[in-house]
């Protein structure tokens, strides 16, 4: 193009695409781009790097490398410096188990297959009758886990509530939890969505109270005050009275994530249900709260990831769940060693972490579907 | 058409774009680019999409950054020196397919933020500016407004305005109609034809072709990252030379 | 006919059923309450559980560890109460400083186009909040500073310590002002008066001229710069008194005790994850074109963030953040767990053992952080009508 | 005022559970109509209560409540155990969570006469003292000025604590836990340079250090501690029951009636032995046990002395050694005492 100033030009021959220069693409260029792209940015990339490489490092070795996998305590003593596995190892049946009568374990056992099976069958999206698996493990599977638990039927003896514990009694808590908490919190937000005054009023009060204390509070409440208001001879035990009280408190928060889903729906869902003549539980079962949920399923989930990890706190009141265990495993004597309730910390972080990782991913995989979903 | 000052007569091009190659990652997307605008031109480049066109004029106040080549604005190469870049920035101004407007800010506050902050002007003066340039894109009224409370037109018309008011000697257009309702696309090309009978250099990526055809004094396409074609209007649209400019006529004016 | 018409209309009447549906909640609920009410009457009276509220007059006898307010064994239940509730509000006013420092430094570099500092940044976030805040809180303290050399370890007997750290906490000397600091006092208080001035003088200046004025620069100078300038000058009026190593421990100087650590870090750390999602996702829910705009008007980037982004942004953050703060002061209240003596702890922990009236000392605890979260939501609502972009 | 108060509060805890109508039932009934005995233990104190890796509870604790079981079902081990932390203790109790509260708990007039329980008598006469470690070099608690000191939140220990240190005009700062073995922890852990608790806490919590053996107990006692089981106050029957149950066991031992020799001494001509044997009088009905009652408590549980040595006795690793003490029979100069059976 010699003469630039001449308006008219043609290209007659089409100059091919050539592969971007190497500084600019492949590793170098990415390196470039996306390390040290400005001297700032390269001075962040040795600093924030170097020090995220020395702490994941120091991590790992400590965790694995390094670390205790075989032996007793006195291989732990011999080696403070790295994390003492044999710890978890000698003491993990007390982890899972709490003091569950040893014969009887086979119950928990089957009640943890079942609840993954059942979870995997529901979660996955091509399984065969899906619908009737997530019924099963929402209505039916609590009641018969309950069953297989306790025991007094089918003949199975019975094991009380005190002497369950560890992994167990953290799944039995959480799952309380969102089982009782999913249909109370549909009411309650039903109710607080309600134009009736009184019934408006009762559940705001409700979700607002229980929204707004902290839950060791009602953990106290329900260990200490509870049975008060209860006919005398009527008891509970320690466990169920935190079971109510988590219950409540798992239910308040997901009315608000329910509600949510029921605002972010359409006006005219609700006024072409009305056009259809159909009652108000009617339109609500049929058409707005299929929708409703179905929008809220990351909402509840990521509920549910705060709800496990609040089961933690029945600790404080005296129940001894996973993390509640490990906490009284590391006083044992023999076990006195430096690094020690560290590994026992580690251990329960890593297990909170999997599941916690695990459903916060499942319900960015349901965003991110629902989201391509509603685009045009 | 006559009317338009020669290019030719003028003396100092005001953007000189050589042999500039870019690639988005591996995808080389502006291939030996060379361009010459001189002041007061008003050019319309179009072509198919992806075929670069917006890329370019992005390129150009370096909202892009290029890989090969040159580009000159306004006496100053555009390289990582960032005052270079200010300096670009400040003489051209841009208006894009989603208007871009500050929707915290009224449109009077979107059209002085730029002028207070990088001209330092006072802000009574800008403000004055500000009215003056929203008189000329026809809503002084709606000073007071918020983005939100205006509609598509209106805010087009008052992006025209904000970048107007840092007083820019090149003015770029992003597909500036193209998102916009039938209805609104002639308030806002009326401003545009205003704006060039004021003698304003322009680049304007669009699909106008009426637009092209009455106000361009060169019509440029694009393709495959490349400069197929480029001509006087009339030329370009009654006697297009390259089959690829020709398929594309064919398509776009069927409509 | 016509008779079962009028028989089925009533009940099918919906004002009808509106009320007689209330009447039914209200009948329940009314009954509910009141047979909670006696049966916790009775209960009591069975009991011999003492109620009513005049145990805050009565001799708590037990010792805190720390207080912010004079507090000795003698005093009543009621100033144990406010030494439970100081505790809590420092533990929660510092933790959520530091939780919003540590989240929008985290948040911000989530952004980062640095692959490295977005990646780590990531990994904090992941971590930190799928891992149980309690659990956390007994990391801190049972595996990191429990384990810490104790003072006998660290420090020789009677020697004089600025500055120690052990299993004790965090010892720093004791200082007094002495009456020349009131120099620099008045020189703090008045460089943040002359910054306030001179922003509006500047704010003024700019509208009128155009100029502009580095408020920021001059105005850390006068609020900082010279009142350590006239500090030095006025003779350095401050006297330290070291901590002394007595026989056990550190006597004297300024002590913050490791439990007060423990939960701060595990709190701040746990929330700073979440505000740095809330702050991500804050700042990339602003269109990429407002910057592109910005860029293009020749805004610089400083400015462009100044003016355009933050003010967006803050809209979209601010609201769940305070949430994020009303958080974490009800997660203080796990501080119980290791031995700080919140407000839980002590009030509805040890008082409550000693005195045995759970009803009534819950009953206040949850009043209290009821209304920190009614106060909370109040001031949501006032925000969001506030800054409610307007549209159409 | 105070209804509307806890209506209030009561409408927000509660809004779905149906209050079914009470049922005044006695303790007795109860527990023989369930088949065991609810029994509130610590949650691990060794020597008193104390579960080994498989979840089998032992201790003077709870050989009490495997005593009432033997008492009310002639088996000994019809006993289910709850684990309580001391701030739970009373509210299991009084809200019928527990039938017996055997957790060496301190009996004192406000727990006694404003709590709704009724103390049945002590078997265990503690008091409390102060553990550190020998290399502080201290040897009286009145050397302690300065020192951080680790207990148990919610107990006595925590108050006379603090009221010694006031009395001799002493600083120091608490360091107080939820559960024992936190405090234990802490303690090992040095966090603090004191662990005060009842004498025999400290002798049982010993053996929980990492080194037992660098840590002395200091002479100072600085309260009275006796601890006893406790009941209900609202059922009178039971709480005889309970009550007879320990006094069986110590009058067994000052007859000298142990495990060994129970079955012969059933045949023994001696009165008060045959009234405690149950082979003459019906004393046993007014309790509602039948009357070979002490009979099965010795020989499946064993009197008072057996028990105490074999728990915390001096050839347990306790070693608290009861000659001499206030822990050994009256008989012998000590305190333990228990009124006839007749």
């Amino acid at each position: 193009m010699k003469n630039q100033n001449t308006v008219f030009f043609v290209r007659k021959e089409f100059a091919p695409s050539r592969p971007a220069p190497a500084s600019t693409v492949g590793v170098l260029g990415w390196i470039r781009n996306n390390l040290f792209s400005t001297p700032f940015n390269s001075l962040l990339t040795v600093v924030v790097g170097g020090l995220g490489a020395w702490s994941i490092w120091g991590a790992l070795d400590w965790l694995i490398f390094n670390a205790v996998w075989v032996g007793g305590n006195e291989a732990c003593k011999a080696n403070p410096n790295g994390a003492c596995w044999t710890f978890i190892g000698t003491r993990f049946d007390q982890f899972v188990y709490g003091f569950y009568e040893k014969p009887e374990r086979w119950r928990v056992d089957l009640v943890i297959l079942v609840l993954f099976v059942g979870v995997f069958w529901t979660g996955w999206e091509k399984a065969p009758a899906r619908r009737w698996a997530g019924g099963f493990m929402l209505i039916l599977f609590p009641w018969i886990a309950w069953g297989m638990l306790y025991g007094g039927i089918f003949g199975l003896p019975i094991v009380e509530t005190s002497q369950w514990g560890g992994f167990i009694l953290t799944l039995v808590v959480s799952l309380i939890g969102i089982i009782v908490s999913l249909p109370l919190g549909i009411l309650l937000a039903l109710g607080r969505r309600s134009n009736m005054p009184i019934i408006n009023s009762t559940c705001v009060f409700f979700i607002e109270f229980w929204r707004g204390v902290p839950l060791i509070t009602i953990l106290f409440m329900a260990a200490y005050v509870l049975p008060l208001f209860f006919p005398t001879g009527m008891n509970f035990d320690q466990l169920l009275r935190a079971l109510i009280g988590f219950a409540f408190f798992a239910a308040a928060y997901m009315a608000e994530v329910v509600r949510g889903g029921l605002q972010s729906l359409d006006k005219g869902q609700y006024e072409a249900a009305d056009s259809l003549g159909l009652s108000y539980w009617k339109s609500m079962r049929l058409i707005i709260l299929p929708q409703a949920l179905k929008a809220v399923i990351p909402g509840i989930v990521n509920t549910f990831i705060g709800l496990f990890k609040d089961t933690t706190l029945v600790l404080i009141i005296g129940l001894l769940d996973l993390l509640g265990m490990v906490h009284a495993a590391i006083a044992d004597p023999n076990w006195s060693i430096r690094s020690v309730p560290t590994t026992g910390y580690a251990f329960v972080a890593i297990t909170f972490f999997t599941f916690c990782y695990g459903m916060s991913r499942y319900s960015r995989f349901i965003e991110d579907k629902l989201n391509t979903g509603h685009q045009r | 058409m006559n009317t338009l000052p020669n290019p030719e007569s003028r003396a100092q091009p005001v953007i000189q774009i050589q042999k500039m190659n870019k690639w988005f990652g591996q995808f080389h997307v502006l291939k030996e680019i060379d361009l010459e605008v001189v002041t007061g031109e008003r050019i319309v480049i179009c072509g198919p999409s992806g075929s670069g066109k917006s890329t370019l004029i992005r390129c150009i106040n370096r909202l892009e950054e290029h890989q090969e080549g040159q580009i000159v604005v306004d006496g100053v190469e555009l390289t990582n020196d960032l005052k270079h870049i200010e300096h670009v920035r400040r003489e051209v101004g841009m208006v894009f397919q989603h208007f871009n407007l500050f929707p915290h800010l009224t449109v009077l506050e979107n059209c002085t933020l730029a002028p207070i902050w990088v001209r330092k002007q006072p802000k009574a003066e800008a403000e004055a500016t500000a009215m003056k340039y929203l008189e000329r894109v026809k809503i002084p009224e709606q000073a007071e407004k918020y983005p939100g409370q205006l509609s598509g037109g209106q805010q087009q018309r008052v992006a025209i305005a904000r970048s107007l008011c840092m007083q820019p000697r090149i003015m770029l257009f992003d597909e500036p109609t193209s998102a916009l309702d039938p209805e609104m696309i002639k308030e806002v090309l009326d401003v545009m034809i205003e704006l060039a009978d004021t003698g304003m250099t322009m680049l304007v990526v669009t699909h106008e072709m009426g637009f092209a055809r009455t106000v361009a004094n060169r019509v440029i396409f694009m393709d495959d990252g490349q400069i197929i074609e480029q001509n006087k209007p009339e030329e370009f649209f009654n006697n297009p030379q390259s089959d690829r400019t020709k398929l594309f006529l064919s398509q776009i004016l069927q409509h | 006919m016509t008779e079962r018409a009028a028989t089925t209309s009533i009940l099918n009447n919906s004002e009808f059923r509106r009320i007689l549906y209330q009447l039914l909640i209200a009948a329940l609920l009314i009954y509910l309450g009141w047979s909670i009410v006696e049966n916790t009457i009775a209960n009591m009276e069975a009991r011999d559980i003492r109620t009513g509220f005049g145990f805050l007059n009565e001799t708590a006898g037990f010792s805190i560890m720390m207080s912010l307010v004079p507090y000795e064994p003698g005093n009543t239940y009621g100033r144990v109460f406010i030494v439970g509730l100081l505790n809590t509000l420092l533990v929660a006013g510092v933790g959520v400083v530091l939780a919003t420092i540590v989240g929008f430094l985290v948040g911000v570099m989530r952004l980062s186009q640095n692959w490295v500092v977005s990646h780590l940044a990531n990994i904090y976030v992941e971590i930190f909040r799928n891992v149980p805040l309690l659990l956390q809180i007994l990391f801190w303290y049972t595996a990191v500073l429990k384990p810490l050399p104790g003072p006998r370890q660290v420090f020789e007997r009677n020697t004089e310590i600025y500055f120690g750290i052990s299993n004790r906490g965090i010892t720093g000397p004791e200082f007094i002002l002495l009456e020349n600091f009131s120099f620099t006092t008045w020189t703090i208080l008045l460089g943040i008066l002359f910054t306030i001035g001179m922003h509006r003088w500047s704010k003024h200046r700019q509208a009128a001229t155009g100029q502009q004025f580095p408020v920021v620069f001059v105005g850390l100078g006068l609020i900082i710069g010279l009142p350590i300038l006239i500090f030095l000058l006025s003779g350095a009026p401050i006297e330290f008194t070291p901590a002394k190593m007595g026989r056990f421990n550190l006597s004297g100087g300024i002590t913050i005790i490791p439990e007060f650590l423990a939960v701060l870090l595990a709190l701040a750390l746990y929330t700073a994850a979440f505000i740095a999602e809330i702050v991500r996702a804050g700042i990339q829910a602003i269109n990429y074109g407002q910057t592109e705009a910005s860029r293009a008007l020749g805004l610089r980037n400083g400015t462009t963030l100044k003016m355009v982004i933050i003010p967006q942004a803050m809209r979209i953050i601010i609201p769940p953040l305070t949430s994020q703060y009303l958080n974490l002061t009800k997660n203080s209240a796990l501080a119980a767990a290791i031995a700080y003596p919140d407000l839980v702890a002590t009030f509805a922990g040890t008082a409550l053992n000693q005195n045995g009236q759970a009803l009534e000392t819950l009953a206040i605890t949850m009043t209290v952080y009821l209304s920190l979260s009614l106060l909370t939501s109040a001031f949501m609502n006032w925000f969001n009508s506030r800054v409610k972009l307007v549209e159409r | 005022m105070k209804k509307l108060f806890l209506s209030c509060l009561s409408i927000a805890l509660l809004g779905g559970i149906a209050i079914a109508g009470g049922h005044e039932k006695g303790t007795l009934a109860a527990v023989k109509s369930k088949g065991h005995i609810q029994c509130g233990v610590s949650q691990g104190l060794p020597g008193f209560s104390n579960p080994d890796d498989q979840g089998n509870w032992s201790g003077l604790d709870v050989d009490y409540c495997r005593a009432m079981s033997a008492a009310v079902f002639g088996d000994a081990n019809k006993v289910k155990y709850t684990p309580l932390s001391a701030r739970a203790r009373f509210e299991a109790l009084r809200s019928g969570e527990i039938d017996v509260l055997a957790r060496n708990t301190t009996w004192t007039m406000q727990r006694d006469a404003t709590l709704g329980l009724e103390f049945v008598g002590v078997n265990y006469y503690d008091g409390q003292g102060f553990m550190v470690r020998k290399t502080l070099g201290v040897s009286s608690a009145m050397e302690l000025d300065g020192a951080s000191a680790c207990t148990n939140t919610g107990t006595t220990t925590e108050l006379n604590l603090t009221d010694f240190f006031r009395a001799n005009g002493m600083q120091f700062e608490l360091v107080a836990f939820e559960r024992a073995d936190e405090v234990v922890a802490a303690y090992d852990a040095g966090r603090c340079d004191v662990y005060t608790t009842d004498r025999s806490g400290l002798a049982a919590q010993r053996t929980k250090l990492s080194n037992p053996d660098d840590h002395k107990v200091l002479p100072e006692i600085i309260s009275k501690e006796p601890l006893g089981p406790v009941v209900r106050q609202d059922d009178p029957q039971w709480a005889d029951l309970a009550r007879w149950t320990l006094n069986a066991m110590i009058n067994a031992e000052e007859m000298g009636i142990n495990s060994g020799n129970v079955d012969s001494k059933r045949s023994d001509s001696n009165p008060a032995v045959k009234r405690l044997m149950g082979t003459e009088g019906d004393l046993h009905e007014a309790i509602g046990v039948n009357n070979d009652w002490a009979y099965n408590i010795v020989k499946q549980v064993g009197n008072y002395g057996e028990v105490y040595e074999r728990h915390v006795g001096a050839n347990t690793p306790l070693q608290l050694g009861r000659g001499g003490t206030v822990n050994d029979l009256w008989t012998n100069g000590g305190l333990i005492y228990a009124p006839p059976v007749r």
